[in-house]
Protein backbone atom coordinates (compact mmCIF):
# COMPACT_ATOMS: atom_id res chain seq x y z
CA UNK A 1 0.00 0.00 0.00
CA UNK A 2 0.91 3.21 -1.28
CA UNK A 3 -0.62 5.31 1.95
CA UNK A 4 -0.44 3.54 5.50
CA UNK A 5 -1.11 4.27 9.27
CA UNK A 6 0.27 1.83 11.10
CA UNK A 7 1.17 0.70 14.62
CA UNK A 8 3.86 -1.65 13.53
CA UNK A 9 7.44 -0.87 13.16
CA UNK A 10 8.27 1.18 9.92
CA UNK A 11 11.72 0.64 7.97
CA UNK A 12 13.28 1.69 5.27
CA UNK A 13 13.65 -1.56 3.84
CA UNK A 14 10.56 -2.38 3.40
CA UNK A 15 9.76 1.16 1.18
CA UNK A 16 12.60 -0.22 -0.94
CA UNK A 17 10.55 -3.42 -1.33
CA UNK A 18 8.03 -1.28 -2.47
CA UNK A 19 9.84 1.68 -4.57
CA UNK A 20 11.88 -0.94 -6.26
CA UNK A 21 9.00 -3.01 -7.96
CA UNK A 22 8.34 -0.15 -10.21
CA UNK A 23 10.89 1.74 -12.66
CA UNK A 24 12.48 4.80 -12.49
CA UNK A 25 16.63 5.96 -12.13
CA UNK A 26 15.63 7.52 -8.94
CA UNK A 27 14.50 6.88 -5.39
CA UNK A 28 14.42 9.29 -2.63
CA UNK A 29 13.38 8.08 0.69
CA UNK A 30 12.80 10.08 3.83
CA UNK A 31 12.70 8.66 7.20
CA UNK A 32 11.61 11.04 10.36
CA UNK A 33 12.52 9.91 14.04
CA UNK A 34 11.50 10.45 17.04
CA UNK A 35 14.15 12.58 18.44
CA UNK A 36 15.49 12.92 22.19
CA UNK A 37 14.03 15.98 24.09
CA UNK A 38 17.25 18.06 24.86
CA UNK A 39 16.10 20.63 27.35
CA UNK A 40 16.94 20.19 30.81
CA UNK A 41 14.84 17.68 33.33
CA UNK A 42 13.13 16.67 30.19
CA UNK A 43 11.70 12.64 30.67
CA UNK A 44 10.45 12.07 27.53
CA UNK A 45 11.07 8.55 25.64
CA UNK A 46 8.16 8.48 23.13
CA UNK A 47 5.39 10.08 21.11
CA UNK A 48 2.28 8.96 21.54
CA UNK A 49 1.08 9.64 17.68
CA UNK A 50 -2.94 10.34 17.14
CA UNK A 51 -5.17 10.42 13.83
CA UNK A 52 -8.27 11.17 12.26
CA UNK A 53 -8.38 8.09 10.34
CA UNK A 54 -10.79 8.93 7.50
CA UNK A 55 -9.79 12.32 6.54
CA UNK A 56 -6.04 11.26 7.07
CA UNK A 57 -6.12 8.88 4.94
CA UNK A 58 -8.65 10.60 2.24
CA UNK A 59 -5.55 13.45 2.47
CA UNK A 60 -2.61 10.72 2.24
CA UNK A 61 -4.25 9.24 -1.22
CA UNK A 62 -5.00 12.78 -2.72
CA UNK A 63 -0.62 13.24 -2.02
CA UNK A 64 -0.38 10.19 -3.72
CA UNK A 65 -2.35 11.30 -6.61
CA UNK A 66 -0.97 14.51 -6.82
CA UNK A 67 3.12 13.47 -6.76
CA UNK A 68 2.38 10.80 -9.51
CA UNK A 69 0.91 13.64 -11.70
CA UNK A 70 3.23 16.67 -10.54
CA UNK A 71 6.81 14.38 -10.13
CA UNK A 72 5.96 11.72 -12.99
CA UNK A 73 6.30 9.35 -9.97
CA UNK A 74 6.23 5.62 -10.77
CA UNK A 75 5.64 4.50 -7.32
CA UNK A 76 5.71 5.81 -3.65
CA UNK A 77 4.90 5.46 0.00
CA UNK A 78 3.32 8.02 2.58
CA UNK A 79 3.51 5.92 5.94
CA UNK A 80 2.93 7.17 9.20
CA UNK A 81 3.16 5.18 12.85
CA UNK A 82 0.49 5.71 15.33
CA UNK A 83 0.09 5.20 18.99
CA UNK A 84 3.48 4.71 20.80
CA UNK A 85 6.48 5.64 18.78
CA UNK A 86 9.72 5.38 21.19
CA UNK A 87 12.91 7.73 20.71
CA UNK A 88 14.97 6.31 17.67
CA UNK A 89 12.30 4.66 16.31
CA UNK A 90 10.72 5.79 12.93
CA UNK A 91 7.42 7.67 12.97
CA UNK A 92 7.13 8.44 8.96
CA UNK A 93 8.34 7.07 5.90
CA UNK A 94 7.85 9.07 2.45
CA UNK A 95 9.76 8.08 -0.44
CA UNK A 96 9.06 8.15 -4.39
CA UNK A 97 10.48 6.70 -7.53
CA UNK A 98 10.84 9.11 -10.25
CA UNK A 99 12.92 8.72 -13.92
CA UNK A 100 14.94 11.62 -13.08
CA UNK A 101 17.08 12.62 -9.23
CA UNK A 102 15.65 16.19 -9.50
CA UNK A 103 11.70 15.02 -9.40
CA UNK A 104 12.57 12.47 -6.78
CA UNK A 105 14.12 15.11 -4.17
CA UNK A 106 11.30 16.81 -5.14
CA UNK A 107 8.34 14.95 -4.61
CA UNK A 108 9.75 13.25 -1.32
CA UNK A 109 10.04 17.15 -0.21
CA UNK A 110 6.87 17.55 -1.22
CA UNK A 111 5.55 14.75 0.66
CA UNK A 112 6.82 15.03 3.97
CA UNK A 113 6.14 18.92 3.56
CA UNK A 114 2.82 18.48 3.14
CA UNK A 115 2.21 15.42 5.24
CA UNK A 116 3.49 17.33 8.35
CA UNK A 117 1.16 20.41 7.75
CA UNK A 118 -2.36 18.94 5.96
CA UNK A 119 -2.72 16.00 7.45
CA UNK A 120 -4.72 15.34 10.52
CA UNK A 121 -1.67 13.59 12.37
CA UNK A 122 -0.51 14.64 15.82
CA UNK A 123 1.80 14.18 18.51
CA UNK A 124 2.05 14.38 22.72
CA UNK A 125 4.92 13.53 24.48
CA UNK A 126 5.21 10.57 26.86
CA UNK A 127 7.46 10.87 29.93
CA UNK A 128 9.23 8.02 31.75
CA UNK A 129 7.50 5.77 33.85
CA UNK A 130 7.61 6.91 37.23
CA UNK A 131 7.64 4.37 39.93
CA UNK A 132 8.03 6.86 43.13
CA UNK A 133 6.70 10.63 42.07
CA UNK A 134 9.81 12.77 41.98
CA UNK A 135 10.58 16.44 43.39
CA UNK A 136 10.09 17.87 40.33
CA UNK A 137 8.82 16.62 37.14
CA UNK A 138 9.10 17.63 33.65
CA UNK A 139 5.11 17.55 32.26
CA UNK A 140 4.60 16.40 28.82
CA UNK A 141 2.12 18.08 26.24
CA UNK A 142 1.20 17.98 23.06
CA UNK A 143 3.92 19.30 20.78
CA UNK A 144 2.44 22.35 18.53
CA UNK A 145 3.12 21.95 14.91
CA UNK A 146 5.97 24.71 15.27
CA UNK A 147 7.86 22.46 17.94
CA UNK A 148 11.62 22.68 16.90
CA UNK A 149 11.76 18.91 17.98
CA UNK A 150 10.17 17.47 15.09
CA UNK A 151 12.66 16.30 12.26
CA UNK B 1 -32.30 9.93 15.73
CA UNK B 2 -30.74 11.63 18.08
CA UNK B 3 -31.14 15.66 18.77
CA UNK B 4 -27.39 16.17 19.27
CA UNK B 5 -24.44 15.98 17.09
CA UNK B 6 -21.11 14.40 17.88
CA UNK B 7 -18.12 16.47 18.43
CA UNK B 8 -14.88 14.77 18.29
CA UNK B 9 -11.92 16.60 19.88
CA UNK B 10 -8.71 15.97 18.79
CA UNK B 11 -4.65 16.94 20.56
CA UNK B 12 -4.89 20.17 22.64
CA UNK B 13 -8.84 20.71 21.80
CA UNK B 14 -9.16 17.37 23.65
CA UNK B 15 -6.92 18.19 26.72
CA UNK B 16 -8.32 21.05 26.82
CA UNK B 17 -11.81 19.45 27.48
CA UNK B 18 -10.37 16.22 28.83
CA UNK B 19 -12.74 13.96 26.58
CA UNK B 20 -12.31 13.05 22.45
CA UNK B 21 -16.02 12.67 22.12
CA UNK B 22 -18.65 15.39 23.45
CA UNK B 23 -22.31 15.29 22.65
CA UNK B 24 -23.96 18.42 21.88
CA UNK B 25 -27.55 19.50 21.43
CA UNK B 26 -29.27 20.58 18.52
CA UNK B 27 -31.88 22.98 18.86
CA UNK B 28 -35.57 22.92 17.07
CA UNK B 29 -34.24 25.35 14.75
CA UNK B 30 -31.10 23.75 14.05
CA UNK B 31 -27.39 24.79 14.86
CA UNK B 32 -24.68 26.63 12.52
CA UNK B 33 -21.04 25.53 13.00
CA UNK B 34 -20.25 29.05 13.96
CA UNK B 35 -22.51 28.64 16.82
CA UNK B 36 -21.53 25.34 18.02
CA UNK B 37 -18.06 27.00 18.23
CA UNK B 38 -19.15 29.93 20.22
CA UNK B 39 -21.19 27.43 22.25
CA UNK B 40 -17.99 25.37 22.90
CA UNK B 41 -16.11 28.28 24.11
CA UNK B 42 -18.27 29.52 26.52
CA UNK B 43 -18.49 26.26 27.86
CA UNK B 44 -14.90 25.37 27.81
CA UNK B 45 -12.68 28.78 28.20
CA UNK B 46 -9.34 26.90 28.22
CA UNK B 47 -10.32 25.70 24.58
CA UNK B 48 -10.69 29.24 23.24
CA UNK B 49 -7.18 29.65 22.24
CA UNK B 50 -7.10 26.15 20.49
CA UNK B 51 -10.76 26.67 18.62
CA UNK B 52 -9.32 30.06 16.96
CA UNK B 53 -6.57 28.05 15.44
CA UNK B 54 -8.34 24.66 13.96
CA UNK B 55 -10.18 23.43 11.43
CA UNK B 56 -13.58 21.67 11.53
CA UNK B 57 -14.56 18.96 9.81
CA UNK B 58 -18.60 17.79 9.19
CA UNK B 59 -18.91 14.08 8.23
CA UNK B 60 -15.41 13.60 7.46
CA UNK B 61 -15.28 16.88 5.33
CA UNK B 62 -13.29 20.22 5.75
CA UNK B 63 -16.02 22.94 6.41
CA UNK B 64 -16.13 25.79 3.56
CA UNK B 65 -17.05 27.87 6.05
CA UNK B 66 -18.83 28.56 9.35
CA UNK B 67 -22.40 29.49 7.81
CA UNK B 68 -23.20 25.52 7.20
CA UNK B 69 -25.80 24.18 9.41
CA UNK B 70 -25.58 21.05 10.93
CA UNK B 71 -28.06 17.89 11.70
CA UNK B 72 -28.56 15.93 14.27
CA UNK B 73 -26.41 12.59 13.97
CA UNK B 74 -23.51 14.51 12.43
CA UNK B 75 -19.75 14.80 13.20
CA UNK B 76 -18.39 17.29 13.99
CA UNK B 77 -14.32 16.92 14.55
CA UNK B 78 -12.26 20.14 15.95
CA UNK B 79 -8.47 20.13 14.45
CA UNK B 80 -5.62 21.96 15.98
CA UNK B 81 -2.74 22.53 13.89
CA UNK B 82 -1.12 18.91 12.18
CA UNK B 83 2.01 18.00 13.98
CA UNK B 84 2.48 14.45 12.15
CA UNK B 85 6.43 13.25 11.04
CA UNK C 1 32.17 2.27 5.73
CA UNK C 2 30.81 5.65 4.97
CA UNK C 3 32.95 5.66 1.36
CA UNK C 4 32.68 1.80 -0.60
CA UNK C 5 33.17 1.50 -4.33
CA UNK C 6 32.17 -2.19 -4.50
CA UNK C 7 31.00 -4.87 -7.14
CA UNK C 8 29.07 -6.36 -4.34
CA UNK C 9 24.90 -5.40 -5.21
CA UNK C 10 23.54 -2.32 -2.82
CA UNK C 11 20.27 -2.04 -1.24
CA UNK C 12 19.04 0.99 1.00
CA UNK C 13 18.08 -1.74 3.60
CA UNK C 14 22.15 -1.70 4.20
CA UNK C 15 22.15 1.78 3.92
CA UNK C 16 19.43 2.09 6.91
CA UNK C 17 21.58 -0.34 9.53
CA UNK C 18 24.09 2.64 9.04
CA UNK C 19 22.19 5.68 9.07
CA UNK C 20 19.92 4.81 11.91
CA UNK C 21 23.04 3.70 14.29
CA UNK C 22 23.16 6.96 14.82
CA UNK C 23 20.96 9.75 16.58
CA UNK C 24 19.24 11.96 14.24
CA UNK C 25 15.49 12.98 13.54
CA UNK C 26 15.71 12.63 9.27
CA UNK C 27 17.28 10.26 7.23
CA UNK C 28 17.13 10.53 3.72
CA UNK C 29 18.57 8.12 1.42
CA UNK C 30 19.32 8.88 -2.57
CA UNK C 31 19.21 5.31 -4.82
CA UNK C 32 19.88 5.62 -8.46
CA UNK C 33 19.32 2.48 -10.30
CA UNK C 34 20.21 1.87 -14.05
CA UNK C 35 17.79 3.24 -16.29
CA UNK C 36 16.59 0.70 -19.72
CA UNK C 37 17.47 3.06 -23.13
CA UNK C 38 14.33 3.91 -24.43
CA UNK C 39 15.87 4.69 -27.64
CA UNK C 40 14.95 2.84 -30.61
CA UNK C 41 17.17 -0.44 -31.21
CA UNK C 42 18.89 0.09 -28.25
CA UNK C 43 20.18 -3.13 -26.70
CA UNK C 44 21.67 -1.83 -23.77
CA UNK C 45 21.15 -4.19 -20.72
CA UNK C 46 23.74 -2.75 -18.49
CA UNK C 47 26.31 -0.31 -17.78
CA UNK C 48 29.62 -1.56 -16.93
CA UNK C 49 31.16 1.09 -14.19
CA UNK C 50 34.94 2.41 -14.30
CA UNK C 51 37.21 4.13 -11.57
CA UNK C 52 39.98 5.58 -11.03
CA UNK C 53 40.00 4.10 -7.33
CA UNK C 54 42.65 6.57 -5.55
CA UNK C 55 41.63 9.70 -6.31
CA UNK C 56 37.63 8.44 -6.31
CA UNK C 57 38.06 6.89 -2.46
CA UNK C 58 39.86 10.50 -1.87
CA UNK C 59 37.01 12.59 -2.89
CA UNK C 60 34.28 10.52 -1.91
CA UNK C 61 36.30 10.91 1.81
CA UNK C 62 36.23 14.47 1.60
CA UNK C 63 32.55 14.77 0.51
CA UNK C 64 31.79 12.78 3.48
CA UNK C 65 33.84 15.38 5.35
CA UNK C 66 31.96 18.24 3.93
CA UNK C 67 28.83 16.68 5.02
CA UNK C 68 29.37 16.28 8.34
CA UNK C 69 30.37 19.84 8.43
CA UNK C 70 28.19 21.79 6.31
CA UNK C 71 24.62 19.99 7.38
CA UNK C 72 25.80 18.67 10.75
CA UNK C 73 25.67 15.40 9.92
CA UNK C 74 25.99 12.46 12.21
CA UNK C 75 25.94 9.65 9.44
CA UNK C 76 26.53 9.35 5.99
CA UNK C 77 26.88 6.82 2.84
CA UNK C 78 28.66 7.50 -0.32
CA UNK C 79 28.42 3.57 -2.26
CA UNK C 80 29.03 2.88 -5.88
CA UNK C 81 29.07 -0.14 -7.59
CA UNK C 82 31.46 -0.95 -9.72
CA UNK C 83 32.14 -3.42 -12.76
CA UNK C 84 28.44 -4.42 -14.68
CA UNK C 85 25.26 -3.32 -13.12
CA UNK C 86 22.26 -4.65 -14.93
CA UNK C 87 19.05 -2.28 -15.42
CA UNK C 88 16.84 -2.30 -12.40
CA UNK C 89 19.91 -2.51 -10.30
CA UNK C 90 20.98 -0.03 -7.99
CA UNK C 91 24.42 1.53 -8.98
CA UNK C 92 24.91 4.36 -6.55
CA UNK C 93 23.53 5.16 -2.77
CA UNK C 94 23.58 8.53 -0.74
CA UNK C 95 21.99 9.31 2.16
CA UNK C 96 22.71 11.43 5.46
CA UNK C 97 21.48 10.96 9.13
CA UNK C 98 21.11 15.03 10.18
CA UNK C 99 18.89 16.65 13.08
CA UNK C 100 16.33 17.85 10.56
CA UNK C 101 15.09 17.26 7.24
CA UNK C 102 15.66 20.18 5.46
CA UNK C 103 19.28 19.81 6.30
CA UNK C 104 19.39 15.96 5.65
CA UNK C 105 17.66 16.73 1.84
CA UNK C 106 20.10 19.13 1.22
CA UNK C 107 23.08 16.65 2.35
CA UNK C 108 21.75 13.78 0.41
CA UNK C 109 21.32 16.15 -2.64
CA UNK C 110 24.46 18.11 -2.23
CA UNK C 111 26.15 14.41 -2.06
CA UNK C 112 24.70 12.71 -5.26
CA UNK C 113 25.33 15.92 -7.17
CA UNK C 114 28.75 16.11 -6.17
CA UNK C 115 29.72 13.09 -6.56
CA UNK C 116 27.92 12.48 -10.33
CA UNK C 117 30.74 15.47 -11.44
CA UNK C 118 33.95 15.43 -8.99
CA UNK C 119 34.60 11.64 -8.31
CA UNK C 120 36.50 9.79 -11.45
CA UNK C 121 33.69 7.29 -12.09
CA UNK C 122 32.58 6.25 -15.58
CA UNK C 123 29.84 4.31 -16.74
CA UNK C 124 29.95 2.23 -20.53
CA UNK C 125 26.70 0.82 -21.91
CA UNK C 126 26.97 -3.16 -22.58
CA UNK C 127 24.80 -4.91 -24.68
CA UNK C 128 23.25 -7.77 -25.12
CA UNK C 129 25.42 -10.43 -26.49
CA UNK C 130 24.23 -11.65 -29.81
CA UNK C 131 24.99 -15.40 -31.13
CA UNK C 132 24.20 -14.13 -34.91
CA UNK C 133 25.43 -10.93 -35.76
CA UNK C 134 21.88 -8.88 -36.67
CA UNK C 135 21.71 -6.67 -39.82
CA UNK C 136 22.21 -3.60 -37.77
CA UNK C 137 22.93 -3.49 -34.05
CA UNK C 138 23.12 -0.35 -32.07
CA UNK C 139 26.81 0.10 -31.00
CA UNK C 140 26.84 0.63 -26.81
CA UNK C 141 29.46 3.05 -26.25
CA UNK C 142 30.26 5.30 -23.47
CA UNK C 143 28.11 7.70 -21.63
CA UNK C 144 29.05 11.12 -21.55
CA UNK C 145 28.53 13.09 -18.44
CA UNK C 146 25.39 14.96 -20.21
CA UNK C 147 23.29 11.86 -20.94
CA UNK C 148 19.84 12.30 -20.30
CA UNK C 149 19.50 8.53 -19.43
CA UNK C 150 21.39 9.15 -16.21
CA UNK C 151 19.54 9.54 -13.05
CA UNK D 1 64.46 3.02 -12.64
CA UNK D 2 62.46 3.35 -16.07
CA UNK D 3 62.49 6.30 -18.62
CA UNK D 4 59.21 6.59 -18.97
CA UNK D 5 56.16 7.82 -17.44
CA UNK D 6 53.09 5.62 -17.28
CA UNK D 7 49.92 7.16 -19.18
CA UNK D 8 46.66 5.88 -17.91
CA UNK D 9 43.49 6.21 -19.90
CA UNK D 10 40.01 5.98 -19.05
CA UNK D 11 36.52 5.69 -20.48
CA UNK D 12 36.37 7.76 -24.00
CA UNK D 13 40.53 8.19 -23.60
CA UNK D 14 41.35 4.08 -23.17
CA UNK D 15 38.74 3.95 -25.90
CA UNK D 16 40.14 6.30 -28.46
CA UNK D 17 43.91 4.62 -27.65
CA UNK D 18 42.94 1.11 -27.18
CA UNK D 19 44.38 0.76 -24.13
CA UNK D 20 44.88 1.60 -20.83
CA UNK D 21 48.20 1.97 -20.04
CA UNK D 22 50.70 3.40 -22.29
CA UNK D 23 54.47 3.98 -21.12
CA UNK D 24 55.36 7.31 -22.45
CA UNK D 25 59.23 7.99 -23.03
CA UNK D 26 60.72 10.87 -20.78
CA UNK D 27 63.34 12.85 -22.82
CA UNK D 28 66.85 13.58 -21.06
CA UNK D 29 65.50 17.73 -20.85
CA UNK D 30 62.65 16.27 -18.80
CA UNK D 31 58.47 16.48 -20.28
CA UNK D 32 56.02 19.00 -19.45
CA UNK D 33 52.39 17.56 -18.80
CA UNK D 34 51.65 19.98 -21.53
CA UNK D 35 54.12 18.47 -23.97
CA UNK D 36 53.05 14.96 -23.05
CA UNK D 37 49.17 16.05 -23.88
CA UNK D 38 50.60 17.69 -27.16
CA UNK D 39 52.47 14.48 -27.98
CA UNK D 40 49.46 11.79 -26.94
CA UNK D 41 47.43 14.13 -28.95
CA UNK D 42 50.04 13.94 -32.42
CA UNK D 43 50.09 10.04 -31.99
CA UNK D 44 46.34 9.68 -31.49
CA UNK D 45 43.87 12.19 -33.52
CA UNK D 46 40.54 10.39 -31.89
CA UNK D 47 42.14 11.65 -28.80
CA UNK D 48 42.14 14.95 -29.37
CA UNK D 49 38.71 16.25 -28.41
CA UNK D 50 38.97 14.22 -24.79
CA UNK D 51 41.66 15.37 -24.14
CA UNK D 52 40.29 19.10 -24.55
CA UNK D 53 37.11 18.12 -22.00
CA UNK D 54 39.84 15.87 -19.72
CA UNK D 55 41.33 16.46 -16.27
CA UNK D 56 45.21 15.41 -15.28
CA UNK D 57 46.51 13.55 -12.21
CA UNK D 58 50.15 13.27 -11.45
CA UNK D 59 50.39 10.51 -8.92
CA UNK D 60 46.73 10.88 -8.03
CA UNK D 61 46.59 14.18 -7.21
CA UNK D 62 44.93 16.61 -9.85
CA UNK D 63 47.63 19.01 -11.82
CA UNK D 64 47.75 22.51 -10.87
CA UNK D 65 48.59 23.45 -14.09
CA UNK D 66 50.32 21.86 -17.19
CA UNK D 67 53.54 23.18 -16.64
CA UNK D 68 54.56 20.18 -14.40
CA UNK D 69 57.51 18.64 -15.20
CA UNK D 70 56.63 14.72 -15.05
CA UNK D 71 59.69 12.72 -13.67
CA UNK D 72 60.46 8.98 -15.20
CA UNK D 73 58.44 6.55 -13.31
CA UNK D 74 55.08 9.38 -12.09
CA UNK D 75 51.63 8.23 -13.08
CA UNK D 76 49.97 10.41 -15.43
CA UNK D 77 46.09 10.00 -15.47
CA UNK D 78 43.71 11.05 -18.40
CA UNK D 79 40.21 11.69 -16.67
CA UNK D 80 37.28 12.85 -19.40
CA UNK D 81 34.19 14.21 -18.15
CA UNK D 82 32.97 11.99 -14.95
CA UNK D 83 29.87 10.03 -15.46
CA UNK D 84 28.75 8.04 -12.38
CA UNK D 85 25.54 7.80 -10.32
Amino acid sequence: MAVRLTRRPLTLAEAERRLRARPGGAVVVFAGRVRRDRRRGSSVVALEYEVDRVPALARLRALERAARRRFGASELVLWHRLGRVRVGEVAVVVGATCPHRVEAFDAARYLIDELKTTVPIWKEERGRPVRRPPRRRARPGVRSAGSGRAP
Amino acid sequence: MPRSVRVRLFATARLAVGRAVLPWPVPEHGLRARELVAALEQAYPRLAPTLRGSRFLRNDRYLRDLDETLRPGDEFAVHPPYGGG
